[in-house]
């Protein structure tokens, strides 16, 4: 097979793998949130309600596609696209696991394992910023745009706080590229620790997955869209499958934000005190990393549903308090700390 | 020729039009989005991925992020532009004057290729730990100079935009 | 320039993939628009004033805010990434990111004082 | 079948229509204009002793653009019904209506000067549930019609009922 | 001393009738010296909580008592004086007295031919919304308040529903859709 | 402008930072998710034990409850319902509609009393479930059963006839949901003074309210005695 | 802004122009509970003005008391405070019965305290679950309806109806406490403590939500009373006025119970006053049944009462503590089996004309946890 | 592989645009737009020089580019603001205060 052949065959499969996270997500949400809520969550659509998003694409793709009079039309149809597209090419980075052997070649488990690594996740972020801004502006609708200039504001402001904890994390490693931060991070230190990023950095690890939570807009950060203010926020004027892309986009987001987060602070796909390679053939290798880095990533996607299940949110001043006066400072603190301490060992 | 350059390059330019011709700012804000996208993937293909990612990260993401509050903070739909010009003649001159320039420019740029030595590049070439060696040893002055150059204006664009009128 | 064909690939097919989503809903529902249906929602009432306003200052500074430290972490990345190399040459690396990041600090402290993030 | 028969179309029409109206009655995100009394036992209906989540009905957005059923529950004053009708126009396609509790269907006890009497002549409704207010199991019996109405219906043919523009053309200002 | 001693000699002359039932002492006094009346019960009588303002038509009582006037002259075969109309609206305002918990009515008499009160919100401000609501159902204007507009009734509403001659069904009033298809 | 009391806020150690609080929160859910999962593989409809799934697992209705009308038949299956209209009078929704007839002849064994309704409707829309007319009645013919699931696609067959109203009570009936006889409520004894007070002593309203604290008084002593 | 300017170089309008949005909530917006809608100018965030609009659920309920009989009247009442049905019930049974001066058993009075206060918590917990679902936090909401719908399940078997009680009668009530009360309520008295706790413990504590309620539309106690407030909002600004103790009815000067009061009148205040009421009536559901367990089986519950009440000329004024504040019925009779007038004094009508002064100057989402703090029940808002 | 003079020749087109932009909008933030423009065809000028010269100074010097041109945005657009508070427009024509 040629080079390319593997590639293309990499980039549908973990394209279809990001899409079916979200969509097994958002089941997932509701019926972990209804478990939550001593309640039962959709059980009609299939087995145990597990083709309720199945019914919900349908009903999401035979709904009327209204484009109000007065929006302006162009950048409406623009929005969704603009934040689905960097939400699901994000993936491309990510490391699902380690190596696979099949027919003598090797085939790392990534798309595409470059050298600038992560920070190609941020800037595809900080573009997803104009899907909504661009959605809300759009719809020419009050609760839109003040949702869609909130939801700019948060998600560039706590760009930062993710960008200080990220710094760290380069300090650390020297480098980029997520795959060989999760190749450091494998063994342990101080004897008994494994070697993750968590143990080395747990404020940047606070500081990251507070501001993953706002990048998300989660709770209890889900000011942008939150219901009892806006409406829905930026979306409010969408319906049909362009609402169902700002959805999935955001549960695509989640998937990346968790593994990002596994990859930089819990070893990726490699188990704490034990070498999987040692013992396992070529193909299970490859397979049993890919599960391992799969069931650390769901911990964290279900950390999402979990937490915004138990918190109330952040009023807007709070929220941005929060990022500017503490997480910031916090993350410039850490970052001082940790040079000096790498100063200190080299 | 390869067709990676000429993609991105006819983007680059189409966007680049259509930002100069758009009739509203936001939508020529997009335009500009896609020429700092189609020249990303540009500075890709010239080794400089570093550039290429904060390229987006901060001309998309920051710059143009704050050009866009700008003009939701300040456009009002029923202040149209579309006053008519008063001298029309102004605007063809200055279009005139532009295309003259790009001609000259174009021009006077041809032979460049001759003044340029080639050298082969090593294998790191732009990667980022290189940039940040050149900012330690030949650029450390430079770098701490953007510091405060950004500073100032961090404290002139919050002077300014708090002052009451 | 190794991989990026692989991510360009990758971008592709994102773009791909929604447009055929969307292209599909559009095929796929029903439409039957009235001048009605395509006003805009404000809680069942008749629109109060246009949407375009003018919104707060506030959202301009902290976009410069994130401006100014987005350039900063990101002029910082190309450090990070060799610091620990450079680390062994002395403390000069620690002092250069020390009073780059000090000097914005001040420019930070005086953002808060300002009150350019309350609201 | 009966579709079959009207269209003397095929197997994959029917079974594209079957999909389509699978999807969609698993699927009927309620828009709940609760304004009285009935709202209150809509929430019950929504809340954890009665769940209607576990049909599908799960994500409560207040626009009408996302929504399928409006749900309204509760009493529709004159003041209101300008309202109501916007909200309803203002719904995407396919849309259904349950009217409920007494107030809705025919403005109940309140035969004043101030109640609108009976949204059935606003809007199209498609399931009316009486009662005042209807026990969370009435609503859900209502949503367990609907999704029956909504599978006997044949998306890819027949259109919305004619009674739309009935109303429209007898409504307009 | 008790309430009845207590109001009269705050009072004084602005008292025209008190009487009680059940308990509930209501007196009555001139609707021109009401503001006075009132703040003067805020302030010395300690009466510092505005309950509830509640407007009356009386029509319906006179329309009756004629009624039954008639039909006793009927039976009597002989002129009964049922009296001149009394002013067709009452207002009482219902105060309350936090330290003793005692509760008084005040009513004014509002005639049809005149339909004004002076406003009380500068003496309590929780007569804002009574006093429209008062407006809204009534037609009692009040002058000197901050906001006179229709309450519950949308705007563009002309009757006034409370009063004994609009039917209870109403007359058949509907609000216009107002659509902006702009 | 308004005045606003100051408040200042004063946060312990643990809930300044956000994340033991948090932590406490998340453990509860925790507790409610484990729970419920681990109900939800129970077999049966009556899964998860707070949430009834209503059209397979229903909840018990009270047997008083007010849900739909109908006409009930005494042992002997003959009609109770004498159409004197009592009903319909005391409906505050005035939905009820009833026309009172003489049986036909032959058909006298059908009804229990002298007279019958000839029509009886009952516009189930409209109706508030107030119990009056069950109340009202006086021959205990209409009682408002148990039945709860009424919707429709039209509003015309939401007005019940006398035909539906007696089908109801058959199916109730066959079902064992029909209403228990009520209860007699004990009733006090009239005071030794005439309790609506006559024209005369409207005026002296106060000596009412004595009255009524010294039975107040008698009440609490027979407490104490108790 | 649609004048050129061609020659002129500045022109220094007022600022104010166009930089306030006009911000539009409701009436049908999620924290509007369906039917309330305020319409505010904000600059950004900050609310510089918010005018509620009301009257979106006026049905017209004082015209049909003018038409409906005594009895008839008494479901209507149901539809006014629906989330606690039972006091509007109660006050107005007991409104009817000071016209006629009477007083029902003491049996029955016991029954409707026990009821009133199961009402009380039942409202308690919809505004404290709205309240959170309103600031974010859904769980508490479902954890706080689970058992009220316990308390449901026990008005249910008392008197037939779920929501819309039409509890008792003029001169008593018609139904003894059920079976289902004697059995449930020690078992429901824990859960609705364990619910309380767990709403406790997501919420209080929570920093998120210290800051999101404390200092919030902190509110003084003396503008509350100018304002006319009354109930939960008023003892959150600090003022021990509770009518269950200042103006006893009912026997609640048999009960021991305390009446928490707040301090700052700010939204925190109203979330607690709400939550340590729940306590208190559980407490009097327990004294108030001790009490009745005294009465023998057949104890009268009703006083005689005639078919058709036709109660002498006058006029009262009788208000009780309902879950909002002071709820009073002003009865005026003409001596015909008609009220000639009836009002209705609704807690909550006093507190939201108010509103403007509650949230000016705090931000959108402030006014959002104002709001469902208020407990705004469109039904005896607009009657 | 499209040479140093593809390149260049792109750049300048860019450069023209903006001017061409700059001298015909009226429009103050498009004005700005086009200066950014300019500023990114220098941008490309640079890292392509680098390339062809193997020199990484080129790179570096498109980073302080970078921040150059934020503080130029951030003081610019604040000015802006300011300006338009006072004549509500944002046309240039209308900025005439230093006009004789
Ligand atoms: S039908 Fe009854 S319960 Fe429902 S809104 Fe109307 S009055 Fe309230
Ligand atoms: S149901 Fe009862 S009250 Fe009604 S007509 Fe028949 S007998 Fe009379
Ligand atoms: S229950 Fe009430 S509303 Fe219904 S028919 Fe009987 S009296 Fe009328």
């Amino acid at each position: 097979m040629a080079d390319w052949q593997i590639d293309l065959i990499k980039v549908v499969f973990i394209w279809t793998w990001a899409l079916l996270i979200a969509v097994v997500m958002t089941w997932v949400e509701r019926r972990a949130s209804a478990m939550m809520q001593d309640r039962v969550g959709p059980n009609r659509a299939g087995p145990f309600g597990l083709l309720q998003p199945l019914a919900d694409g349908i009903k999401l793709f035979t709904k009327e596609d209204i484009i109000p009079k007065r929006a302006r039309k162009i950048l409406f149809i623009l929005g969704p696209p603009l934040f689905a597209i960097p939400a699901f090419s994000t993936y491309a980075v990510v490391p699902f696991g380690d190596k696979i052997v099949i027919g003598g070649k090797e085939i790392i488990l990534q798309v595409s394992d470059v050298n600038i690594g992560f920070l190609y996740i941020l800037a595809l972020s900080a573009i997803a910023v104009y899907g909504m801004v661009i959605g809300g502006w759009a719809s020419n609708s009050k609760y839109s745009i003040l949702g869609g200039l909130r939801a700019t504001a948060q998600l560039i402001s706590y760009e930062i706080p993710m960008g200080l904890a990220l710094l760290t994390i380069v300090l650390l490693y020297g480098t980029f590229s997520l795959r060989e931060i999760v190749l450091q991070q494998q063994g342990t230190f101080l004897g008994v620790l494994p070697n993750w990023g968590f143990f080395k950095q747990p404020l940047g690890f606070i500081i990251f997955l507070v501001a993953a939570y706002a990048e998300a807009n989660r709770v209890p950060f889900d000011l942008p869209e939150c219901e009892s203010e806006l409406v829905t926020g930026y979306h409010t004027e969408y319906g049909s499958m362009r609402l169902g892309l700002y959805l999935f986009g955001e549960y695509v987001n989640l998937g990346t934000l968790a593994a990002v987060t596994v990859s930089l602070f819990f070893g990726g796909w490699g188990l704490p005190y034990i070498d999987m390679s040692k013992f396992l053939g070529p193909i299970s290798y490859g397979i049993a990393s890919f599960l391992v880095f799969f069931v650390k990533q769901a911990f964290f996607l279900f950390l999402f549903v979990w937490v915004r299940w138990t918190v109330p949110r952040f009023r807007y001043d709070q929220l941005m308090g929060l990022g500017w006066k503490a997480l910031i400072p916090l993350g410039l603190i850490n970052l001082f700390i940790t040079a000096l301490l790498v100063q200190l060992t080299v | 020729m390869d067709y990676y350059f000429i993609i991105f390059a006819i983007m680059a330019v189409g966007a680049g039009i259509f930002t100069i011709t758009a009739k509203d700012a936001l939508p020529s804000a997009l335009g500009l989005l896609t020429v700092f996208v189609a020249l990303a993937a540009l500075y890709l293909h010239l080794h400089a991925p570093l550039i290429a990612i904060f390229q987006i990260s901060i001309y998309a993401g920051a710059i143009l992020v704050l050009v866009v509050f700008v003009i939701m903070l300040l456009i009002t739909p029923d202040e149209k532009l579309g006053t008519p010009q008063k001298n029309i003649s102004y605007r063809t001159l200055g279009a005139i004057l532009g295309a003259y320039l790009i001609v000259l420019l174009v021009i006077g740029i041809k032979g460049i290729e001759q003044l340029m030595v080639h050298r082969g590049l090593p294998d790191d070439f732009g990667h980022p730990s290189q940039i940040g060696t050149l900012f330690f040893k030949k650029y450390i002055l430079h770098f701490e100079m953007a510091s405060v150059l950004l500073l100032v204006a961090l404290i002139a664009a919050i002077y300014l935009a708090k002052k009451k009128v | 320039m190794s991989g990026f064909e692989t991510i360009v690939m990758y971008l592709g097919m994102s773009l791909l993939v929604i447009l055929a989503m969307l292209g599909a809903s559009a095929l796929l529902g029903p439409s039957r628009p009235s001048p009605q249906k395509a006003t805009t929602f404000e809680c069942g009432v008749p629109l109060l004033d246009p949407s375009h306003k003018r919104y707060s200052v506030k959202y301009y500074l902290v976009a410069v805010l994130f401006l100014i430290f987005d350039l900063e972490t990101v002029l910082l990345y190309p450090l990070a990434v060799q610091y620990k190399a450079l680390a062994t040459l002395g403390w000069g690396i620690f002092f250069e990111i020390f009073i780059f990041v000090f000097v914005l600090l001040v420019g930070l402290l005086y953002a808060i004082k300002k009150g350019a993030i309350d609201w | 079948m009966k579709f079959q028969a009207i269209q003397g179309e095929g197997w994959l029409l029917t079974k594209a229509e079957q999909l389509i109206n699978w999807g969609r009655s698993r699927s009927p995100w309620p828009f709940p204009y609760g304004t009285a009394c009935c709202g209150i036992e809509l929430m019950c209906a929504l809340a954890s002793s009665y769940d209607m989540a576990r049909f599908g009905a799960e994500r409560v957005a207040f626009t009408p653009r996302q929504c399928d059923v409006l749900i309204e529950a509760g009493t529709i004053t004159k003041k209101m019904v300008p309202v109501l009708k916007r909200i309803y126009d203002q719904m995407a396609e396919p849309k259904w209506v349950i009217a409920v509790g007494a107030c809705a269907c025919t403005g109940g006890v309140f035969r004043t000067y101030s109640t609108h009497q009976g949204i059935g002549s606003i809007i199209p409704v498609d399931v009316y549930v009486p009662g005042c207010p209807p026990r969370p199991e009435g609503i859900l019996y209502a949503l367990l019609k609907l999704i029956d109405k909504i599978e006997a219906d044949h998306p890819l043919y027949k259109q919305r009922p004619k009674i739309v523009e009935a109303l429209e053309a007898g409504n307009e200002p | 001393m008790n309430l009845k001693e207590r109001v009269k000699d705050i009072l004084g002359d602005d008292l025209l009738v008190m009487a009680e039932f059940r308990g509930d002492l209501c007196i009555e006094v001139p609707s021109k010296r009401l503001t006075q009346v009132l703040a003067r019960l805020k302030e010395e009588g300690g009466f510092d909580f505005l309950s509830d303002i509640i407007g009356i038509d009386n029509i319906d009582l006179y329309v009756k008592k004629a009624k039954k006037g008639k039909k006793e002259a009927d039976e009597k075969e002989d002129v009964v004086d049922i009296g001149p109309p009394p002013p067709r609206f009452e207002v009482i305002y219902l105060l309350l007295s936090l330290s003793t918990n005692e509760r008084l009515q005040v009513k004014v008499s509002v005639p049809e031919d005149n339909l004004e009160l002076p406003s009380i919100t500068s003496i309590w401000r929780a007569a804002n919304w009574p006093e429209r609501e008062v407006y809204d159902m009534f037609g009692i204007r009040f002058k000197g308040h901050p906001n006179l507009r229709r309450l519950l009734m949308w705007d563009e509403f002309q009757d006034h529903p409370l009063r004994k001659d609009y039917p209870l069904e109403g007359k058949g009033e509907e609000r216009h859709l107002d659509y902006d298809v702009a | 402008m308004v005045r606003r009391p100051v408040v200042k806020k004063e946060y312990s150690l643990g809930e300044r930072v956000y994340l033991v609080e948090i932590a406490k929160g998340l453990g509860l859910t925790w507790k409610h998710f484990v729970f419920n999962v681990k109900a939800s593989f129970r077999k049966g409809p009556h899964t998860v034990p707070t949430c009834w799934q209503y059209p397979e697992d229903r909840r018990e209705i009270a047997p008083i409850f007010r849900g739909a009308h109908m006409l009930q038949l005494n042992d002997k299956g003959q009609e109770l319902c004498v159409g004197c209209g009592m009903c319909a009078r005391a409906c505050p929704a005035k939905c009820i509609t009833v026309k009172r007839g003489k049986p036909a002849k032959g058909e006298e064994d059908k009804y229990a009393g002298k007279t019958m309704c000839v029509s009886f409707e009952i516009d189930i829309l409209r109706c508030i479930f107030c119990g009056l007319c069950e109340k009202s009645c006086p021959k205990n013919a209409l009682v408002l059963g148990q039945d709860y699931e009424l919707a429709d696609y039209e509003p015309e067959h939401c007005i019940y006839d006398k035909d539906r109203l007696i089908a109801n009570f058959h199916r109730a009936r066959s079902e064992g949901l029909l209403k228990p006889p009520p209860v007699p409520i004990p009733v006090e004894a009239p005071p030794a003074k005439k309790k609506i007070a006559q024209k005369g002593d409207e005026k002296k309203g106060s000596s009412g309210k004595a009255s009524v604290k010294g039975g107040k008084k008698s009440a609490s002593n027979r407490k104490g005695e108790a | 802004m649609t004048k050129k300017f061609e020659t002129i170089c500045i022109t220094t309008g007022p600022t104010e122009y166009s930089d306030y949005v006009t911000l539009n909530i409701g009436p049908i917006h999620p924290a509007m509970h369906g039917t309330l809608r305020v319409i505010t100018k904000t600059d950004g965030e900050t609310i510089i003005s918010a005018k509620p609009e009301i009257g979106y659920l006026h049905r017209g309920v004082e015209k049909l008391g003018e038409n409906l009989t005594y009895t008839q009247f008494l479901p209507i009442t149901d539809r006014l405070n629906y989330c606690s049905a039972i006091c509007n019930n109660v006050a107005y049974e007991m409104a009817v019965e000071k016209l006629l001066g009477i007083e029902a058993p003491p049996k029955a009075q016991l029954i409707r305290m026990i009821m009133m206060e199961l009402a009380r918590i039942a409202d308690h917990q919809v505004c404290v679950g709205i309240l959170g679902v309103d600031l974010g936090a859904l769980t508490p909401f479902f954890y706080l309806i689970l058992q009220r719908e316990e308390i449901y399940e026990i008005f249910e078997w008392h008197h037939g109806a779920r929501l819309t009680n039409s509890m008792g009668a003029i001169g008593g009530v018609e139904a003894d406490l059920p079976d289902r009360f004697h059995e449930k309520w020690p078992k429901l008295r824990d859960s609705i403590r364990k619910a309380n706790d767990e709403t406790d413990k997501l919420l209080t504590h929570n920093r998120i939500w210290m800051d999101r309620t404390i200092g919030v539309n902190a509110f003084c106690g003396d503008d509350a009373l100018d304002w006319g407030f009354t109930g939960p909002m008023l003892r959150a600004c600090g003022v021990r006025r509770d009518l269950r103790k200042d103006e006893p009815y009912l026997m609640y000067d048999k009960v021991d119970f305390d009446v928490p009061v707040g301090k700052h009148g700010d939204v925190f205040d109203r979330y607690m006053v709400r939550m340590l009421e729940m306590e208190e009536s559980i407490k009097i559901i327990d004294q108030a049944y001790e009490l009745y367990k005294d009465f023998p089986e057949d104890a009268p519950l009703m006083k005689k009462v005639p078919k058709i009440i036709k109660p002498p000329e006058g006029q009262i004024y009788h208000a009780i503590e309902s879950p909002n504040g002071e709820l009073g019925f002003f009865i005026k009779s003409d001596g015909s089996d008609k009220p000639y007038r009836i009002k209705i004094r609704p807690p909550c009508f006093m507190v939201y004309q108010a509103f403007e002064d509650l949230v000016k100057g705090e931000m959108i989402s402030d006014l959002i946890a104002c709001l469902s703090s208020i407990n705004v029940i469109a039904g005896e808002l607009d009657r | 592989m499209a040479g140093i003079n593809h390149y260049t020749i792109l750049a300048c087109i860019l450069f023209g645009l903006g001017v061409i932009g700059f001298l015909t909008r009226r429009n103050t933030l498009i004005l700005f737009m086009s200066v950014e423009l300019m500023l990114n065809s220098i941008n490309l000028l640079l890292v392509a020089f680098s390339a062809t010269r193997a020199d990484m100074g080129g790179q570096v010097m498109v980073l302080f580019i970078f921040a150059v041109a934020a503080a130029e945005v951030a003081v610019g657009l604040a000015i802006l603001i300011c300006l338009f508070k006072h004549v509500r427009s944002v046309d240039v024509n209308r900025f005439n205060l230093l006009k004789w």
